[in-house]
């Protein structure tokens, strides 16, 4: 315990730091930097989209007047597309989430060992991408199904 | 007035001699302030680019034994080594391996579990303990990272020290620039150990990394301190072109050819016994007939070599133990050593040469001690064998952070009596003199005319008018008007070093060529075409070279230290 | 300062609240997909018609459901909100007022939330 | 030198220090064959164009760590980079992100070494003297050339900081120990030679700390060693969650008369 960093030694200095920056661009570090982008986008996302929707269950207590005007709210195109978001999201932010759960837990990322020049670092391996895309697809997936349902029904 | 710092130790350098000794002054007493100066940030110092191995008798019971090494090494040097030094270090080195492999070292193992050792040029046992092909590398980092333990250890990185100060014939302490800001401080303490390392940039084609420029040894020059040797300059077989880039010798050790144009391992008609790893002296001459007769290749470049041969050793060997080459011939030289051979060319490697000290690194002044390859405690004679100089960095580095150590708890600081007229004097000569100097010559220009005169003039083979030529030229450049800095901004302004390191330059290569002159022999890596005979009878001795106020260095003799072998024939 | 009292006791390590945001993650995912299928047993307009929803809370199981995903959620997304602001800006003072709102929000929601469920499952 | 004699144009950041460090980019035009690096090239433009560029170099063979800058954007090693690699006729040079700035490409890396130091990067070890001080210590640790490997790759670890440039994280938490400082635990960590895992792991399970890293993986993207931080970090973070047992066993010394 005694050796815990004690922060107050690391000044402010954030000259020549990056900042939020930093996420303007996801892809130029590749697919892992995109995954990282995603993840806290679609978790930012959620939790307003969790927020709203615990709001919006709440006209339950109201009657069922205050319910359906509530309803009435989210059956306009915007309400829908936001929707459409929430299915991607949710979708992407999951599949992803247990991908890095087990990844941040040293599972899938093979073993450290001898490397050999060109560099390959291990860790940014095949199953790890694939994941992402997997992640990425299925989220695609849910969105046109998603799609299909709330505007094939002529929201 | 300028600021002063006050330490008990003040340590110039922090390759691996450097580091080594604040490790051994700090865990002397805790209570010892220790500051290791470093015109780079310290880890980045020239010994991470140390490849192939550190010589040590590890396996006597398995048919190595101490003698031998003392023996090889003073074989290897053509018996111009102090024999007690030789001794020491053999001595000492097994003990700073195992230390080693205490502090987290990754050395290469043994199936069973034990530090592994590879064939090295000039050994008669496989006796280069190595990690990979970093030795250098990794123990650089090991020690770094055990000095971080050591609250007592003070690292300034990126200070570049000026000058010595000292009081007639004791040491006070040194001029300093903090680089980042452009500040001129003093740092004073009882002792001081000159860690600077080697000074191979006075060569154009060299494998030392861009900062082993020889202002450390300017320094104590300048205090008045002799520089012994300086014309035993090694030359390694392998670097690679147009960078310079060293192929360890390890490569060879590990079984590696060289091979001239018709295909031939030319060395069989140099060192029948020995072939690729007769010692490198040996093996760069013959490189240089082999060339001088037409057998060589000519690099795209346009420049004259030969060829290094590993593709035999397959793949895993490859991989495995010479991971860090592969790396550098795919980077450097386009060329994967696991498909083709690599071209490669005699290349600037070691200064045998350097700042005069005993056996136990302690120089003309009290309480100022070196180590590492700016020193020459005349270990290495008129030629290193490979592998002894990271030898040679820790065992003096560990004595002399000792000594120092034991120096500054006996005089404290109430033996300095910091002599400002000295501090502002070499305030005048780098900030009148230099940074604020005038010149219409190009300083980078005269640089490049000063490494190439010494690659021409000064390389594997030299004559009379070679060298005489090539001293002319050095003097004349001294006197154009070149001393001058474009950029006047204090802060991180690496024209100002490069300028001041320049002025060292001139001065060093002056003594070198000076040195070669004077020695009419041929003796190890000094090979005279004019006197190819070595002359125990004349020259069977040191060469020292003192500071005159910019006229001719003062040459002088200084006799070899013999303890158990006498000088015999050399053959590998 | 004020706000920063005995929070030192009170904190957990920081790879428990990491062990907690995982498990939070992956529970509430099933309890999610029960929730969504729930939904998708009958047409989806159907599903959102009020008597249907009212219906569904007065399955106490399905109410408890929804309480756990209210409560999973919340931890972890308020977690997930506070690890993003502590990493924007580095003050003990910051920290603490980050650490409190999002617990506050967090409690917040949930109590929001549990009302919602309570009143409409009619207990 | 003979060959392909082609120009390039380098853009290099400058600090300006008479106008209060109002910042710009110089071009230089530079001569290049298929050898040059970027530092042969602003070497070059450091000799002949304008000798006051400010650039931190020493081994020119990627060994040292100096060099690290961004080129084109990609934090990288201007020694380590080849022109003809690059592929373009104008080169930009920028200094790392996430370092303060010096001057011009120099960057102070005193916050990144007071990280790396602040986890105790050395040896750890109760049973067996770390200093030898007579002879009956001279025995070795014995080590398997296996138990090397588990460890080696992040002992290759330069400390140019290129990771550190690279990674989200670090670019808005100075406290954040970073990608480098992080995957220096993990060597000594899987260092058989160690058997202290609490204190390190202490040091690090902290709101500042390791589980500050979500994987983004950039720094691997961008280490020049092949040292795969990112692997090193998330291995940890396993051990730290007990999720993955560590079945190190802790290596002793050689017994003395043992071959
Ligand atoms: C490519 C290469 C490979 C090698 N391989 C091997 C090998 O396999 N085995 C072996 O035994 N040897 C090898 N050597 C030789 C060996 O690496 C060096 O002799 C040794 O590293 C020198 O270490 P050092 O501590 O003396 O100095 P260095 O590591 O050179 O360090 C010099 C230090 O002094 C500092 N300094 C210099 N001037 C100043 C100043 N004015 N102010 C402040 N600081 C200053 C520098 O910043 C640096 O920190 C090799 C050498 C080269 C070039
Ligand atoms: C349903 C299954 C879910 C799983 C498996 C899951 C998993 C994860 C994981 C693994 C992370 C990354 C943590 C890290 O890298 O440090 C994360 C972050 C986050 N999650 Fe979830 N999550 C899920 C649902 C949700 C929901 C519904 C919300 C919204 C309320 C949410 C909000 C967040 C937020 C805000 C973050 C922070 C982003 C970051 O740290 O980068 N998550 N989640
Ligand atoms: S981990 Fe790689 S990128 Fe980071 S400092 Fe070390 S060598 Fe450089
Ligand atoms: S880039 Fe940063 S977030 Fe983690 S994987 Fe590397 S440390
Ligand atoms: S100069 Fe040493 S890493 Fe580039």
């Amino acid at each position: 315990m005694n050796n815990v960093p004690d922060n107050k030694d690391f000044t402010m200095t954030t000259s020549g730091r990056e900042g939020i920056r930093g996420w303007l661009n996801p892809t130029r570090y590749g697919w892992e930097r995109v995954s990282y982008w995603l993840q806290r986008l679609t978790g930012l996302g959620l939790l307003i989209y969790f927020i709203g929707h615990v709001y919006e269950t709440s006209s339950l207590t109201n009657g069922i007047n205050a319910w359906n005007s509530m309803l009435q709210l989210t059956q306009t195109l915007g309400g829908h597309l936001f929707l459409l978001f929430v299915i991607g999201a949710s979708t992407f932010h999951t599949v992803n989430g247990i991908r890095l759960i087990f990844t941040e837990s040293g599972k899938g990322l093979g073993k450290p060992g001898r490397p050999d020049y060109p560099y390959h670092a291990a860790s940014l391996n095949y199953k790890q991408k694939s994941g992402i895309w997997v992640a990425i697809l299925l989220a695609c997936i849910a969105m046109l199904y998603g799609g299909m349902v709330l505007f094939g029904q002529g929201g | 007035m300028t600021e002063t710092l006050l330490y008990d130790i003040i340590i110039v350098g922090s390759g691996l001699a450097g580091l080594r000794a604040a490790i051994s002054a700090a865990s002397k007493n805790k209570n010892l302030k220790i500051a290791v100066i470093s015109k780079v940030q310290v880890m980045r110092s020239h010994s991470v680019s140390a490849e192939g191995g550190t010589a040590a008798v590890l396996y006597e019971n398995e048919g190595d034994n101490l003698e031998s090494h003392i023996y090889d090494t003073i074989k290897g040097s053509d018996f111009l080594a102090d024999q007690d030094v030789a001794e020491l270090l053999v001595k000492k080195i097994p003990y700073e391996i195992i230390q080693l492999d205490r502090w987290g070292m990754p050395w290469s193992r043994k199936e069973n579990g034990r530090i592994d050792q590879r064939k090295f040029g000039g050994y008669s046992f496989p006796r280069a303990t190595y990690a990979q092909d970093k030795v250098g590398f990794y123990e650089m980092q090991t020690l770094y990272d055990t000095c971080l333990k050591y609250e007592n250890i003070t690292f300034f990185n990126e200070w570049f020290c000026t000058s010595i100060l000292h009081n007639s014939n004791t040491f006070q302490g040194f001029t300093c620039i903090e680089i980042k800001n452009g500040h001129f401080v003093n740092m004073v303490a009882p002792s001081g150990i000159i860690c600077t390392g080697g000074a191979g940039r006075i060569y154009s084609f060299s494998t030392y990394a861009y900062s082993s420029t020889p202002d450390g040894l300017d320094m104590a020059y300048r205090a008045g301190l002799a520089l012994k040797d300086m014309e035993f300059v090694q030359f390694h077989p392998t670097g690679i072109i147009p960078s310079g880039i060293l192929i360890t010798e390890g490569a060879r050790g590990e079984g590696g050819y060289l091979i001239n144009s018709k295909g031939e391992r030319f060395m069989k008609n140099y060192a029948k016994d020995k072939l690729e790893l007769a010692s490198r002296d040996v093996v760069s001459r013959a490189m240089i007939t082999e060339i001088q007769a037409g057998r060589g290749f000519k690099h795209v470049s346009g420049v004259d070599c030969l060829k290094l041969d590993l593709t035999h050793l397959g793949d895993e060997k490859i991989k495995g133990k010479l991971a860090g080459i592969r790396e550098i011939g795919i980077k450097f030289s386009g060329v994967d050593v696991i498909n083709e051979p690599i071209e490669v060319r005699p290349v600037c490697h070691y200064m045998m040469g350097g700042i005069h000290s005993n056996v136990d690194g302690a120089t003309e002044l009290n309480g100022l001690w070196v180590a590492g390859e700016a020193a020459c405690n005349s270990l290495h004679g008129a030629n290193r064998l490979g592998a002894n100089s990271t030898s040679e960095c820790l065992v003096w580095g560990a004595i002399t952070g000792e000594l120092a150590a034991n120096y500054s708890i006996k005089y404290k600081s109430n033996s300095i009596n910091v002599d400002n007229q000295q501090i502002s004097t070499e305030e005048k000569r780098i900030f009148d003199r230099i940074f604020r100097g005038k010149g219409d010559v190009n300083p980078y220009e005269i640089r490049k005319e000063l490494t190439d005169t010494m690659d021409e003039n000064a390389y594997v083979y030299r004559t009379e008018s070679s060298l005489v030529e090539g001293l002319k030229k050095i003097r004349q450049l001294k006197s154009l008007y070149w001393k001058h800095v474009d950029d006047q901004v204090k802060e991180y302004n690496t024209n100002f070093l490069n300028v001041m390191e320049l002025d060292s330059m001139l001065r060093v290569a002056e003594v070198v060529l000076l040195g070669a002159l004077n020695r009419r022999e041929s003796r190890g890596a000094h090979s005279r075409i004019d006197y190819k005979e070595r002359d125990d009878n004349n020259f069977l001795k040191h060469t020292l070279a003192y500071y005159n106020d910019d006229g001719e260095p003062k040459m002088n003799w200084h006799p070899v230290t013999f303890t158990r072998y006498a000088p015999a024939e050399r053959r590998y | 300062m004020g706000v920063n009292f005995n929070m030192a006791s009170l904190r957990l390590r920081e790879s428990q609240i990491m062990k907690i945001h995982y498990l939070t993650g992956i529970v509430s995912l099933f309890a999610v997909a029960i929730h969504i299928l729930f939904r998708l047993i009958m047409p989806f307009g159907q599903s959102l018609l009020y008597q249907n929803v009212i219906s569904n809370y007065h399955n106490i199981f399905y109410a408890l459901l929804l309480e756990s995903i209210l409560v999973l959620i919340s931890i972890h997304g308020f977690n997930g909100l506070r690890i993003i602001l502590i990493e924007l800006k580095q003050s003990s003072r910051w920290e603490s007022t980050i650490t409190i709102l999002v617990l506050i929000s967090m409690i917040g929601i949930i109590a929001y939330g549990t009302r919602t469920i309570v009143i409409a499952s009619g207990l | 030198m003979g060959e392909e004699n082609k120009k390039v144009v380098l853009k290099v950041f400058r600090t300006n220090y008479n106008k209060n460090e109002s910042s710009h980019y110089d071009e230089f035009e530079v001569p290049v064959n298929r050898w040059t690096t970027v530092l042969d090239a602003l070497l070059h433009v450091k000799s002949y164009s304008d000798t006051s560029v400010g650039i931190r170099y020493s081994c020119r063979m990627a060994s040292c760590g100096s060099c690290g800058m961004k080129i084109n954007g990609r934090p990288s090693l201007a020694c380590y980079t080849k022109i003809s690699e690059l592929n373009k006729d104008v080169i930009v040079c920028e200094p790392l992100s996430n370092f303060p700035r010096i001057r011009d490409l120099v960057t102070d890396f005193s916050q990144f070494f007071d990280h790396h130091k602040k986890i105790e990067p050395f040896i750890h070890n109760d049973l067996v003297p770390l200093d030898i001080k007579d002879k009956d210590d001279l025995v070795e640790f014995e080590q398997s050339p296996k138990e090397v490997d588990d460890y080696l790759q992040f002992s290759y670890c330069i400390k140019c900081g290129l990771c550190y440039s690279a990674c989200p994280t670090v670019a808005t938490d100075p406290s954040f120990p970073g990608p480098q400082a992080l995957s220096q635990t993990y060597r000594y960590i899987a260092d058989n030679r160690d058997n202290d895992k609490s204190t390190r792991f202490n040091i690090l399970d902290e709101r500042h700390g390791i589980w500050r890293c979500h994987f983004a993986g950039s720094c691997s993207a961008v280490c020049p060693k092949g040292v795969d931080p990112a692997l090193g970090i998330q291995l940890l973070k396993g051990h730290m969650m007990g999720f993955s047992k560590n079945d190190k066993k802790v290596a002793n010394l050689r017994a003395k008369n043992k071959e």
